[in-house]
């Protein structure tokens, strides 16, 4: 398989090398690629659409399709770790910490629940939480990079970011909560049927900005036609249009993002893990 | 100037994957990968890509490598290869 | 309203996500939306073939925007007739996959049904789009859903081959990426018809030549043309049933349209044929992947198996095809993509059947069917002479396009490869007949005690039914081919 | 000497570029580990990535963010030259692709979980063994 | 030639499809299914009937279906040759229900119902082959033929009848599918056409091995005619239950294999292209060797249908020797032949089943004496034989009378004694077991224990001596299938 492995790796690369030939050097102002679409989307993005930040304005409206189904794929992942590593079954074996006297029970037989509180408390198998300085920091923590994952959606449109970032940015904080205390706090905060709803719920909000448009006289996702729907300057619809969509995205990539670390964490039973 | 910047990072991009693919722990593939995300984050950056660049950290060198972690956590850690 | 080409792919993502939803809320409301979306999608299928009829090329901007700006739909013939099988043959399996669902997977069938109508989505828009990277991340999405549904069916083994199916797939979809990305380097565009245009200046280019090489090769991986189709009989015999059921007779044929899609829009066939001048080695690919897949076929003990490699020959039919450099040939492929999705699909939904009440369908399980399961087996029988290519059945008429074109090209290897692997077909199916047909069901089966034996019965109506429906189209089909070749596929290659 | 020169600084990157790609798609054949094979397969996607970055790269030019575009007068707002900005298409193209990716590394890690709950283990060889002793299959 | 554009070809073919799904839900009250059976059958036989003035009157009837391609349309059209041989099979056809009702029911049989259908199937396709309009037609109720017998070879399930369905199906399908196929494929794609015209379709574009090739494959690849070395399944076949070597093997099957080989001789190459390249000698010693090797083999089977079915491989070659003599004696004693040979064929059939029924014997080594317990059978065998030899006063004698002529005809004096050495052999092995039946001893006799021993049914009896009777009038009144020949092949 080495050898063979090799071999193949070599002609693809010769091929590869071989299709270099002819390109145009590297940044090369003149290239094909810099010349034929860039420069309109360049010249005519802010006069049309009135976001600056290009790559948005590409990326929301001009190819909004193409974005639109990126979305789907995340969701797509989602449930797909969902259906692969959901169990519903209990773990068999559990492991309980008498918190006054700090003796460590070990339950193996899954109908005997102890019922933790103040005096038992439920603790991993593998995971041994980390100490106290890295919970407090986390925690402090934990609101600021929320926060900063909703400026990244909200100003999408003016400076690089936007839902996608915004999104994976708040459910690595989510994420970081379940790393720096135990699973178990993140998915006592964030069930996992309000993930899965969510999940669609984000996917939802873009596909149905964009289906609004049609029965509102235009093409699919022409946010130009959602004027007479929303209050305000009619000729920044397309901006918030964008803003909406991005919404979207940063809910769905945010829920996603969870359920795909918890489905991996937990192989899928949601009970304990990293 | 920026082509020194670019072939400097792109030497450690190539370092970083070799490495990655050739380290016998798991962890330590991961970490490394989080490493090899983070310098063609830096080379996007320099590129002037910068929603991409944005992107991959937070994804590559983020989110991808919790999900490394969490699956290594989750199997073994070592492999013979 | 004209906003047809859109809803074909928009409302099943719609009732994808409202089933994901339903999925956490009310359950059993998740098989109706996915139902509905199914059906208004196939409608709007149908109406845009009747307009396409009519009134020619429909091009449907997404946002408004001009191409090569935005991205678009150019809604040919070609693509209207796919379509409409795609809808149509994704309809007909939901209704008969209701109790296979609730058999393999009732737990979470709301979360099956999304992922469902996600892949047909995905494979709709594969078939609409006019745009090369929107095609990309459409070609993700519907492998993204098969790689979970693979992992899904055989709990033993699906993980493990769909891995490998990640790993091929990935590198296939990567390759057809590369070769967009040395396209776009070299035209600046990747709107289908812009990139046409500005390649015609293009033809000597190594740049370019690399990049048709590396779209086809990713193509060829995704539809499993030999030897790249190592991920296939996994793939096909280890998803669920209701998704193999959907799978086998849509995957290959939509990335052979795809395949024709780039050869006739985006590379031209002058550029294939007369510059690059590849024709005759692709056939000679062709021609071995007929063989190979046929004779693994040979091989076979599990049903399944069978018919995936049987799938792999068919596949090689449709390059060949394609790849003939002269009209007949690929009116053939275009004819075979229609056949052969309604034949594998009357094939699989036979084989579906079979598992419902089986479980297992090695060869040894299908003991004495014929009398246990006779409207199943007249399906299968019916669908398997359409293999073979037995007229009237549409598969004759599409293998007798294809071999015309080879005598035109002058392939004589190629239409000896067609007959062959029909002979090898005939085999097949035959030791199949023999078994269901001569020798008797042994007493419990498919469970080793006897006291949960249950007997052996015909397949539920709703199953029944569609199966009929598409033994009959079978025929319908072979017997209009000259109809539809003259109305759509003749008119599209001119 | 000096033609040389000036292709491979106008190329060399591009030359590299292939290189990563290719260590990626070794490790996916090659390596015996899935994990491993993984890892490869986010390398190959990630230089493919890189090449589209660079595609859209342009000399002299900014990250294609308007500057002023809301702040000055409409005699401001005209004068963008498209020399200025870096193509923002690719930037565009290689979100969704990156999007992609881990999507599909999220859904193959899952898968890995998955070998290694039924098999113990994920290194190929051995699992061709584990699947020799289940048995035919069903 | 005048042309009537009639839907009545394609009722003719559909009417024993359509009762089916009737035969079906009645499988269970066999009265009510098998008067069904003679309804269709009736229909059937008076649609074709009906026909028959319009094409003795020099008309053509045809009924474009579906264009596939330009040229190649599945389409009827009936003419002399096509007419004759759907007379045939259609009035057989009756006959043979009333005798598969007897035999049958006298055996108890299990699937009936499934017999029925599929033989109803069988006999549309075999109506269908007789009209059809071209090649491809031809191809497509050939094809159906071959699948829709598949269950009636291996009526009985067993391991034997499993054997011999597969080397059934080897020998028919594969033949077609790798030999007949390619061939025609080419024919269209070198004429454009598949259309049968008694010009041929072909203008120049074949050179002479190109010709000989597509002819042999031809010849071969309808392999239903028997023609050795792809002989072998028909006996195989006669594992198959006594209606369906009767009507299938010895008319429906077979013959549309032979009619198929005419078809293409007159109507796709031409009697004058054949001629011209002097091809019909190579087909002509094909079938020599064929009439002389099966007429020994025939010789030495002890199992009457055995027998049969080595004879049947024999008379089938007598056609198309006839054809390939591509003289107007011979084309006409060729293509009677198919009508005087079925009659007679199939009352000997008939014969050997009802043998089967009443006493349950099998070989002729059993039969001694049987001749005095059942006269009316072996009266007709012996009638039958008379015909499948070629001696008056049946309708055998006037196509091998024409075959003969024939061969003087066209100056092939050697292969006359072809055909008389083979009469000989024929008269060897069939007249012994008359004679024995009804002069020898049997067992019965020597050992001195009554068995009880009488004629079948009447179920049995009536259709054989119906068929018998008709094959002596044919000798009397032989001009109508005449005029049809003569009018289908324009001679």
């Amino acid at each position: 398989m080495k050898f063979l492995g090799f071999i193949i790796v070599c002609l693809t690369g010769a091929l590869l090398l071989y299709g270099t030939g002819e390109f145009p050097g590297w940044g090369d102002p003149h290239s094909p690629a810099s010349i034929h679409l860039s420069n309109d989307y360049i010249e005519k993005a802010v006069e049309q659409t009135q976001v600056p930040n290009l790559v948005t304005a590409v990326l929301a409206d001009y190819r909004g399709f193409d974005t639109m189904f990126e979305t789907a794929v995340v969701f797509c992942a989602g449930l797909a770790c969902f259906l692969l590593l959901r169990d519903f079954k209990e773990k068999k074996e559990r492991f309980y910490r008498h918190t006054p006297t700090g003796v460590i029970l070990h339950v193996k037989d899954s109908k005997k629940v102890l019922k933790t509180g103040k005096e038992f408390e439920h603790m991993d198998k593998d995971w041994v939480p980390s100490d106290l300085i890295i919970k407090t920091i986390c925690r402090i923590l934990i609101p600021f990079i929320q926060i900063y994952a909703l400026y990244v959606v909200a100003h999408g449109d003016f400076s690089p970011g936007g839902g996608f970032q915004g999104g994976v940015i708040f459910g690595s904080s989510l994420i970081l909560l379940a790393i720096s205390y135990d699973l178990k706090v993140l998915v006592k905060r964030v069930k996992e049927k309000i993930l899965g709803i969510f999940a669609a719920i984000g996917v939802l909000i873009y596909v149905g900005i964009a289906a609004i448009c049609m029965p509102m006289g235009g093409n699919f996702l022409d946010y130009s036609k959602l004027a007479p729907l929303v209050p305000g300057d009619p000729h920044h619809i397309r901006a918030l249009g964008m803003l909406g969509v991005e919404i979207g995205v940063g809910i769905a990539v945010t829920a996603v993002m969870v359920i795909i670390y918890i489905n991996i964490v937990s192989e899928g039973r949601h009970e304990e893990g990293l | 100037m920026h082509w020194l910047i670019d072939l400097i990072v792109l030497t450690f991009v190539i370092f970083c994957a070799i490495a990655a693919i050739s380290v016998k722990d798991l962890l330590g593939t991961a970490i490394l990968f989080g490493a090899y995300s983070f310098m063609m984050c830096l080379l996007w950056a320099v590129m002037g890509a910068v929603d991409v660049a944005f992107t991959e950290a937070s994804v590559g060198a983020g989110v991808s490598t919790v999900f490394f972690v969490a699956a290594v956590f989750r199997t073994s850690r070592r492999t013979k290869d | 309203m004209d906003n047809y080409p859109a809803l074909i792919v928009i409302t099943p993502l719609l009732a994808a996500l409202l089933a994901g939803i339903a999925a956490w809320t009310e359950e059993r409301l998740s098989y109706p939306i996915a139902l509905i979306g199914l059906a208004v999608s196939m409608f709007a299928a149908f109406k845009v073939l009747m307009q396409v009829i009519t009134s020619g090329t429909i091009n449907y901007r997404m946002a408004g925007w001009a191409p090569p700006m935005g991205i678009e739909y150019t809604i040919d013939l070609l693509n209207a007739m796919v379509l409409l099988i795609v809808a149509s043959i994704a309809f007909f399996n939901l209704i008969a996959s209701y109790k296979s669902v609730e058999q393999e997977t009732s737990d979470r069938a709301g979360s099956f049904y999304a992922i469902y109508l996600l892949f047909v989505t995905g494979l709709l828009g594969v078939t609409a789009t006019g745009d090369l990277f929107n095609l990309y991340v459409l070609i993700e999405i519907t492998s993204l859903t098969s790689y979970t549904m693979v992992a899904l069916g055989d709990r033993d083994r699906g993980p493990l081959a769909s891995l490998n199916y990640i790993f091929i797939g990935v590198i296939g979809a990567s390759f057809y990426l590369l070769g967009v990305g040395y396209l776009y380097l070299k035209t600046g565009s990747l709107n289908m018809v812009d990139v046409a245009n500005i390649l015609s200046g293009l033809h000597g280019s190594s740049t370019i030549l690399v990049a048709f090489i590396l779209c086809m090769l990713g193509i060829w991986i995704k539809m499993a043309l030999f030897p790249m189709h190592v991920w296939l009989p996994n793939a096909y015999s280890y998803s669920p049933v209701a998704f193999a059921r959907i799978v086998a007779p849509l995957m290959t044929k939509v990335m052979v349209y795809v395949m024709i899609r780039l050869m006739i829009t985006v590379f031209g066939l002058d550029y294939i044929f007369e510059t690059l001048n590849l024709s005759e080695a692709v056939v000679w690919l062709a021609t071995f992947a007929i063989i190979a897949g046929a004779v693994m076929a040979l091989a076979q003990k599990n049903l399944k198996k069978m018919l995936a490699y049987i799938i792999v020959c068919e596949i090689g039919y449709m390059v060949g095809g394609a790849w003939m450099g002269n009209q007949l040939g690929m009116t053939g492929a275009i004819l075979h993509i229609l056949n052969d999705a309604l034949m594998t699909f009357a094939l699989f939904l036979a084989v579906g059947s079979m598992v419902y009440k089986l479980k297992r369908v090695d060869f040894i399980d299908l003991k004495g069917l014929f009398g246990k399961m006779p409207w199943t087996m007249a399906g299968f029988v019916l669908a398997a002479f359409s293999i073979i290519g037995v007229p009237p059945t549409c598969g004759f008429f599409s293998k007798w396009y294809l071999i015309l074109g080879a005598f035109e090209a002058g392939a004589y290897h190629f239409a000896a490869a067609l007959v062959i692997s029909s002979l090898i077909c005939a085999v097949l199916f035959f030791k199949v007949f023999e078994i269901c047909f001569f020798e008797p069901m042994p007493e419990g089966h498919g469970h080793e005690d006897s006291s949960s034996h249950v007997a052996i019965e015909e397949a539920p109506l709703s199953m029944l039914i569609v199966s009929g429906l598409v033994s009959i189209s079978l025929v319908v089909a072979g017997l209009y081919s000259g109809t539809i070749v003259n109305t759509i596929i003749l008119p599209f290659l001119q | 000497m000096t033609d040389l020169l000036t292709l491979i600084v106008a190329k060399y990157n591009y030359w590299l570029y292939v290189i990563l790609m290719m260590i990626g798609l070794y490790a996916m054949i090659a390596k015996n580990n899935l994990i491993k094979k993984l890892v490869g397969m986010n390398i190959f996607q990630t230089a493919i990535i890189l090449f589209y970055v660079s595609i859209g790269y342009k000399r002299d030019a900014t990250i294609p963010i308007i500057q002023n575009a809301h702040g000055g007068n409409d005699t401001h707002a005209a004068v963008i030259h498209a020399v200025d900005y870096i193509n923002p298409l690719p930037h565009v193209l290689m979100l969704t692709a990156i999007v992609v990716s881990v999507a599909t590394f999220g859904v193959a890690m899952a898968l890995a979980v998955r070998v290694y709950q039924r098999y113990q283990t994920l290194e190929e060889d051995e699992l061709r063994m584990r699947l020799v002793d289940i048995g035919p299959e069903k | 030639m005048e042309t009537i554009i009639s839907i009545k070809p394609l009722l003719a073919v559909l009417v024993s499809l359509f009762v089916i799904p009737v035969l079906v839900s009645s499988s269970g009250k066999p009265n009510v299914r098998e008067s069904w059976i003679f309804v269709a059958g009736a229909i059937k036989l008076v649609l074709v009937l009906s026909m028959l003035p319009v094409i003795l009157g020099g008309k053509q009837i045809v009924l474009t279906l579906f264009e596939i391609a330009p040229g190649a349309a599945i389409a009827f059209r009936v003419d002399g040759l096509g007419m004759l041989f759907a007379i045939v099979a259609a009035s057989l056809y009756i006959v043979t229900s009333i005798y598969s009702i007897g035999y049958m029911r006298g055996l108890n049989e299990h699937g009936q119902t499934r017999f029925v259908s599929f033989f109803a199937l069988a006999i549309s396709a075999t109506i269908g082959a007789a009209f059809s309009a071209n090649l491809l037609t031809l191809y497509l109720f050939y094809e159906i033929l071959s699948l829709a017998t598949y269950p009636l070879v291996t009526h009985h399930q067993d391991a034997t009848s499993r054997i011999s369905g597969r080397r059934y199906l080897t020998f028919i399908l594969g033949t077609s599918i790798a030999l007949v196929l390619p061939a025609m494929i080419y024919c269209y794609h070198v004429t454009g056409t598949l259309e049968f015209s008694t010009a041929g379709i072909f203008t120049g574009q074949l050179s002479k091995p190109a010709a000989l090739v597509l002819l042999l494959m031809f010849v071969f690849g309808f392999a239903k005619a028997g023609i050795m070395p792809f002989h072998t399944w028909l006996p195989a076949a006669m594992v198959a239950p006594t209606p369906v070597s009767a009507l299938l093997h010895a008319v429906a099957v077979v013959k549309v294999g032979v009619f198929s080989i005419v078809r293409v001789i007159t109507g796709i190459f031409g009697v004058d292209l054949l001629a011209d390249f002097n091809l019909g000698v190579v087909v002509m010693s094909i079938a020599s060797v064929t009439i002389l090797v099966s007429s020994c083999i025939a010789l030495s089977q002890d199992e009457l249908k055995r027998r049969l079915a080595y004879s049947t491989i024999s008379q089938l070659s007598y056609i198309i020797f006839g054809v390939a003599l591509l003289s107007p004696q011979g084309l006409t004693g060729g293509v009677i032949h198919i009508a005087m040979h079925a009659f007679g064929k199939i009352t000997l059939f008939f014969c050997a089943g009802a043998i089967f029924v009443a006493t349950g014997k099998k070989y002729i080594s059993q039969m001694q004496g049987l001749g005095k317990k059942m006269p009316f059978t072996f009266a007709a065998f012996f009638v039958g034989a008379l015909g499948v030899i070629g001696l008056p006063p049946t309708g055998g004698f006037y196509s091998k009378w024409n075959l003969i002529l024939g061969t003087l005809e066209a100056q092939q004096t050697i292969f006359m004694l072809v055909l008389l050495v083979s009469s000989f052999l024929n008269a060897f092995y069939f007249l012994p077991i008359v004679f024995k039946a009804f002069f020898g001893k049997s067992e019965e006799e020597d050992n001195k224990t009554p068995v009880k021993i009488q004629e079948a049914n009447l179920c049995l009896v009536i259709p054989l001596i119906i068929t018998a009777i008709i094959s002596v009038v044919l000798f009397f009144y032989p001009t109508m299938f005449v005029n049809l020949i003569k009018i289908g092949l324009s001679i």
